[in-house]
């Protein structure tokens, strides 16, 4: 007490006290998303999948601004291949399958990443208050998760669509949410639970702080790489599990997205045809978002277990070896207690 | 996963070059003529990815039924040095140079040169390790029994069920686990029984040489003790040799016939227990000495080491010991210091305080040494103190 | 390293008959007495300001659990504590910040007690702003540095910013100490502070922590299972085993002429390269922790049993000044001569 | 055998949640379909099926909430789901038991098999993580991206429709009559290939993937260095020592997979035309059949919860340390 009231210290530091602090406090949580996203872009593949999504995500943005033909306008040219004035070729009612596929890009990323946003925090915040609760409220919760867990989704989301009297983005954003969250606040919960127990954070209680702090200060940045797989997860999920729904005809079919793409190529059996050009391009849409999500989880399971990158270290020879001693070194030191409570 | 390729072109060197810098194997043996070598190594050196060299130009001989004790702090390749010997380094340790000889009648197996089949023939029926850690050295869904029957059926196919089945109770009889216990799974044991039943584990093909990584430190000390006392007795009476490696100076002391001292990745001090305690010489071991309270006797001034532990990746220059060292001379900064060793007994320092000179084999090792590039980056703590400290 | 000289006055922290009793659900062996496992058992003692008390026993023996009851992580199960010679109500609300500005915890793992998101300064400003109620900027930053000064990690600048990993063990443990004293803490409960840090470097902790006693005027609970340690550091010994405390006194008498079976065979244990060495009979073999009845808990291991020990527990037996022991063969013999 | 009944515990409240969430989403839901399905078929439906459709729907809300959910409980536990609209008059647990066994076979067996081709490849994968093999990830990865009917449909067409080698729909031929013939099972097999590879091929890679990452994790461990140490058998120690232990987390997360393969298989029966629960599913929805499709997806459930608990029992069967917990 008396060392820190009494002022008499010599403290070397200067007068940008105040700004000097603010500073660091940026940096400190600049710092770990930069070693977070160091790690991301290391790794080749995790590399290949951010580039694979950001296109998707340009194509969302302004993807109709490339093709300027409205999806659903009929025109005279009728099953066309591939074409420079179709470049993607028509549908049976000559529609330009390019200008569909565009513009269901929006649709369909808007309402999984929704979903999957949405799926997030109710994991968050069921995964993380339940865990750290503990108690008959934290058992209740994780019943609950485990439960929704169990309950195959699909025939849930069927059910529930084939009632929605209202079929449009949010609804179908809440469906996917509700049937998507129960993985990832299992797996919070489960890091929490380990998390609770850490030395850390029972030292932040003896120094009086507060749950609440505790919860966001010394928790949250540790659960994040989790939040983050659970994220992409959920967003597969919801990718999967729209165009299987549109597919069955259970999504507004007016709304373009690569779901309703399929069902009215179903619809026309344009493979019948032979019509790949019309049908093969939202699949392998779909496909390549869940790649490039996938290979992207590749880096944050890497991050969240040390032991995977020793083998990326282990590819990639001496050069790379070099930089990472220290975790070889110390392969217990940070985050391996993640593996054990993903584990059971 | 031991990388051959550095081993091979050691080999291709002239041998008596090899032969010049190994000091402990020409004069560090006890007095007594029945010293029978077993285990030789040479020339050590480990390191991890490139530049961090956690071994260096390590040798030692050990001699049949001996116990050897390698004492040293965390950082200072004490059990890279073991795991070396077992040939279980994994990448990015690999080692650089160095030959490892064990000795079967008149001939020498050189470990570092072995094929996959001679390797695994050789491991636990001539040497076995026993782990720090024995709630992560147990496979934990096998029983104690399948564990010990394993490694009895890979090495003799001949042995019938209820001959291991003999042998497993035998072993846990001598290592004092009730024989009910062979059933049981490693999480149903406490941590004295677990860490016993990996010595028994590691006895089970009557190896010749024990190489213990700190078997006893996550126990209590009631428990070490009977567990090294079960040692001692178990050496007597099966004759194996023991490298004890540890962190311990005491515990060490009490149980060793020969104490090397190590570190960073050198062997600084080497000798008997009796000699260490009552003349030790280099400012390493006095300063350990003078680190640990005593339960008997007056009480002593305990003065420690100040400073911290060096970060392997980023060595000072010269003797590595120097920035902790108060009796530090200016030769101490530049040059590393051979091992000097002491003519008729098994004594021996590495320091400048004590008759290291400046011979052929010494400039070799310097030279050698000032072309190890230290700029890795670190290792697990110690690297800002070392950076700043070794810094302008 | 010297023993602060006995200063007489009345306790700072007072814990009078503690007892913590955890629920373990039955394993498939030894069901029977692991339904209720009786960590702490009637444990009493004081600490005094400006003086070094060691906590002394083997893991499991329930010392830990002591400094966590003692930090308020646990809720003890029976007994009660009196701070400055008041009773301490738990699950008061608001009582305990109030509680822990007096006391505070050093956790034995310097690697887990920090957290690895934040920086040194976060980790030592934290409690000056939630306890210290410091408000500007500029006094918290002279409050942090002056923090790491009074821990030797200097000059502050060095270390302020930086993150745990980067800190060597024996630097980490320095800013976890400071981040107790950040508080302004009159008792300081340090759980086996040294025993995870490199030999060469304990003896800088432990000397940092006695400067502190005698500088800050603290009361310093030293648990620990190095009784060696004890003896060279603390004024007073207690001996702990299976939950009680079964031999006290101060730390030379401890040491040098231990009365309780345990506490010698403790002792005999600890390797000492200076002396050689007696054995105690090999009948002190590991025996389960099983079958705690009203008997004396060392009673299955110990080479002295009597019939005695299995039926009750012995009471403090004085041996002499403030030295006690738990053991019946220490009792006054009665005067037929039995 | 605490572990166990704890699960059974588990099981049970989860099918009660879910059968009552089964009774709520109509009753939750805005507007009434039932009714308006009612007028639809008012002229054939006989009072016994009204009386049943009553329970299960409270279609005449003269019962309070709490005694509309008791009558259907009884109903349930009577086994009586109401009768189908679109196979009318047939009841709905008739049509269930029709199409089932398609389903628990086809999906069955492939979940079985591609949970052991992925773990064992991924656990050879693992073995050896950073060789060539690792440059698989990525492929089965996108795999596992693409929705199965998207796949199963691409498959049709290639193997079907250009190459004519397998049938185009349906689970055997017409021609011949369900029974323990050989002509029949060679026809059922036929029709199984594609749509059972598709399955595998979309769902292996999950299991690969966890499997070879839980398998790089467990090769770190101390008891994998000891088993090397002790001179063991390459083959023993990956089998006894990595993939022993690395599997336990895959079985334990089997709940998670099951979800989605369940997901998959019904798009794909209505893709292969398959007359599993799927497909009947598909016909149901198209047709608004609620009362069919309600006891769809408590059937689904319910095999689900039996699926995740025989996987409960295997990983006690694989893991001493959960029979001892609690």
């Amino acid at each position: 007490m008396s060392a820190i009231s009494g002022g008499a210290a010599p403290v070397p530091v200067g007068t940008r006290v105040g700004s000097k602090k603010r500073y660091a406090a940026a940096r400190q949580s600049r710092d770990r998303f930069v070693r977070f996203w160091r790690r991301l872009t290391q790794s080749r593949k995790t590399f290949a999948g951010l580039v694979i999504l950001l296109i998707f995500l340009l194509i969302a943005l302004f993807g109709p601004w490339i093709d300027s033909q409205s999806p659903s306008a009929m025109s005279g040219a009728v099953l066309q291949g591939p074409s420079t004035a179709h470049w993607l070729g028509t549908t049976q009612t000559g529609q330009d399958v390019a200008a569909q596929l565009l513009d269901g890009t929006r649709f369909t990323l808007l309402v999984s990443f929704g979903a999957a946003a949405v799926a997030t925090v109710i994991a968050l915040i069921i995964g993380i208050g339940g865990g750290y609760l503990g108690g008959i409220g934290g058992e209740v919760l994780s019943m609950l998760s485990n439960c929704f867990l169990v309950i195959p989704a699909l025939p849930l989301v069927i059910v529930l669509a084939g009632y929605l009297p209202n079929k449009g983005g949010i609804s179908l954003i809440l469906v996917l949410a509700l049937t998507g969250w129960a993985w990832g606040a299992r797996i919070l919960r489960a890091q929490t639970l380990s998390l609770r127990r850490r030395d850390f954070v029972l030292a932040a209680r003896v120094a009086g702080e507060r749950s609440w702090r505790i919860l966001f200060s010394e928790i949250l940045p540790h659960v994040m790489p989790i939040a983050a797989s659970g994220f992409v997860f959920t967003v597969i999920f919801a990718i999967v599990t729209q165009s299987s729904l549109a597919f069955l005809g259970l999504g507004d079919v007016t709304t373009w997205s690569w779901g309703t793409m399929l069902y009215w190529a179903q619809n026309n059996s344009a493979l019948g045809l032979g019509a790949w050009w019309w049908f093969v391009p939202p699949g392998l849409c779909i496909g390549l978002v869940g790649m490039a999500l996938a290979l992207i989880n590749f880096g944050i399971d890497d991050f969240v277990n040390p032991r995977l990158r020793v083998t990326d270290l282990r590819r990639r020879g001496r050069r790379a070896a070099r930089l990472s001693v220290a975790e070889v070194l110390a392969p217990h030191a940070s985050d391996s207690a993640v593996v054990e409570a993903v584990g059971k | 996963m031991t990388n051959r390729e550095p081993v091979a072109a050691n080999s291709a060197l002239p041998r008596g070059a090899t032969i010049e810098v190994d000091p402990l194997r020409r004069n560090q043996r006890p007095a007594s003529d029945r010293f029978e070598p077993l285990v030789e190594i040479q020339h050590l050196t480990v390191e991890y990815g490139v530049g961090a060299v956690a071994v260096s130009g390590f040798d030692l001989t050990i001699g049949r039924g001996e116990i050897v004790g390698i004492v040293g702090e965390s950082g200072s390749g004490k059990s890279t040095l073991a795991y070396a010997v077992m040939r279980l380094l994994r990448e990015p340790a690999h080692i650089r140079e160095g030959r490892i000889l064990y000795y079967q009648g008149d001939s020498a197996t050189e470990l570092l040169a072995v094929e996959r089949d001679q390797l695994r023939a050789l491991r636990w029926s001539e040497l076995a390790i026993v782990f720090q850690s024995a709630m992560n050295a147990l496979n934990p869904v096998m029983t104690l029994h399948a564990q010990i029957d394993d490694v009895l059926r890979a090495h003799d196919r001949t042995l019938t069920r209820t001959s291991r089945r003999e042998r497993g109770e035998e072993l846990f009889k001598l290592v004092g686990i009730p024989l009910d216990r062979l059933r049981a799974y490693p999480h149903e044991l406490s941590g004295g029984m677990r860490q016993r039943a990996l010595i028994a584990i590691a006895l089970a093909l009557k190896p010749n040489l024990l190489i213990m990584d700190e078997p006893t430190t996550a126990l209590d000390v009631v428990t070490q003790r009977q567990i090294l006392d079960e040692l001692l007795r178990l050496r007597a009476e099966l004759g194996f040799s023991m490298m004890f490696v540890t962190h311990d100076l005491a515990l060490i002391m009490d149980i060793a016939d020969r104490i090397v001292v190590m570190y960073a990745g050198r062997a600084v001090e080497a000798g008997g227990p009796e000699d260490l305690l009552r003349d030790p010489r280099h400012p390493y071991t006095i300063g350990l000495l003078n680190s640990f309270p005593t339960v008997s006797g007056p009480k002593r001034r305990l003065t420690g080491i100040p400073g911290f532990p060096p970060n392997i990746a980023e060595l000072p220059q010269g003797c590595a010991f120097h920035p902790r060292c108060d009796r530090a001379l200016d030769v101490c900064r530049q040059q590393v210091p051979t091992f000097t060793v002491e003519e008729g007994s098994n004594r021996g320092v590495r320091c400048w305080l004590h008759g290291a000179s400046t011979t052929l084999g010494a400039e070799a090792s310097v030279a050698e040494e000032q072309c190890e590039p230290a700029k890795l980056a670190r290792n697990q703590g110690s690297d800002m103190d070392r950076g700043r400290s070794s810094g302008p | 390293m010297d023993n602060p000289q006995e200063v007489a006055g009345p306790p700072l922290l007072d814990v009078v008959n503690v007892s913590k009793r955890f629920v373990v659900r039955g394993s498939r062996q030894s069901v029977t007495w692991r339904r209720h496992l009786t960590a702490v058992d009637g444990v009493s003692f004081s600490l005094r300001a400006g003086e070094i008390t060691a906590l002394v026993g083997e893991s499991g023996s329930g010392k830990s659990t002591v400094a966590r009851m003692l930090s308020r992580l646990e809720t003890p199960s029976g007994g009660y504590v009196n701070l400055h010679g008041e009773r301490v109500r738990f699950g008061v609300p608001g009582g305990r910040r109030a509680y822990l500005r007096q006391v505070q915890l050093i956790f034995q793992d310097p690697f887990a007690s920090l957290n690895p998101v934040h920086t040194v300064r976060y980790h030592l400003e934290r409690p000056l702003r939630v306890h210290q109620h410091l408000r500007s900027q500029q006094d918290v930053e002279r409050g942090v540095a002056a923090l790491l000064e009074e821990v030797h990690l200097t000059p502050p600048s060095r270390f302020i910013d930086c993150y745990p990993h980067q800190l060597s063990g024996g630097q980490r443990q320095r800013v976890a100490i400071a981040r107790a004293l950040a508080v302004g803490p009159k008792v300081v409960l340090a759980d086996e502070p040294v025993s995870m840090l490199d030999v060469s470097i304990r003896l800088g902790v432990l000397n940092l922590l006695a400067q502190l006693v005698e500088e800050r005027g603290l009361a310093l609970m030293y648990i620990t299972h190095d009784i060696a340690s004890a003896r060279y550091f603390a004024a007073t010994t207690h001996v702990m085993y299976s939950g009680q405390l079964i031999e006290s006194g101060p730390s030379e008498d401890v040491t040098q002429s231990p009365r309780h079976p345990y506490t010698q065979l403790l002792l005999e244990s600890s390797p000492d390269p200076t002396r050689s060495r007696k054995r105690i009979p090999l009948s002190a073999l590991e025996v389960a922790h099983g079958n705690i009845g009203t008997g004396c808990r060392f009673q299955p291991r110990c080479p002295y049993a009597m019939p005695r020990c299995a039926e009750e527990a012995s009471p403090r037996q004085a041996v002499g000044g403030t030295h006690w022991a738990a053991c019946w063969l220490l009792a006054p013999v009665p005067a037929d001569g039995q | 055998m605490v572990y166990l009944l704890r699960r059974t515990v588990f099981y049970v409240l989860t099918a009660i949640i879910a059968l009552s969430i089964n009774f709520f989403i109509p009753r939750l839901m805005p507007g009434n379909p039932i009714d308006s399905l009612l007028a639809r078929f008012s002229g054939r439906v006989t009072p016994r099926t009204l009386a049943s459709l009553n329970a299960l729907f409270g279609l005449q809300h003269h019962e309070g909430l709490w005694g509309q959910y008791f009558a259907y409980w009884r109903a349930l536990l009577h086994g009586n789901l109401g009768i189908s609209f679109t196979y009318f008059p047939t009841a709905v647990s008739h049509v269930i038991g029709a199409s089932l066994p398609w389903t628990l076979v086809l999906v069955g067996l492939c979940t079985v098999l591609s949970f052991i081709v992925g773990t064992a490849v991924g656990c050879i994968v693992g073995w050896k993580p950073g060789s060539f093999l690792d440059n698989l990830l990525p492929l089965t990865t996108f795999f596992s991206s693409i929705p199965y009917f998207w796949l199963g449909l691409i498959a049709l067409f290639v193997f079907s429709g250009l190459l004519h080698w397998l049938p185009v729909s349906g689970a055997y031929d017409s021609s011949v009559s369900i029974g323990w013939t050989w002509s029949f099972i060679a026809s059922a097999l036929d029709h199984a290939i594609l749509p059972a590879a598709t399955l595998v091929i979309s769902t292996i890679s999950f299991w690969l993937l966890r499997m070879r990452n839980m398998m790089v994790t467990t090769l770190g461990e101390d008891y994998i260095l000891l088993a090397e140490a002790k001179g063991l058998s390459r083959m023993r120690i990956m089998a006894m020592y990595g993939a022993r232990n690395a599997i336990l987390p895959n079985i334990a997360s089997f709940a998670m997979a099951l979800g989605f393969v369940v997901t998959g298989s019904i798009l794909l029966e209505v893709v292969f035309s398959y007359p599993g629960i799927g497909f009947v599913l598909y016909q149901a929805v198209s047709n608004e059949d609620y009362p069919l499709m309600q006891g769809i997806f408590l059937v689904v459930t319910l095999v689900v919860l039996l699926a995740n608990f025989l996987a409960d029992f295997c990983y006690i069967l694989l893991d001493p340390r959960a029979r001892d917990e609690a």
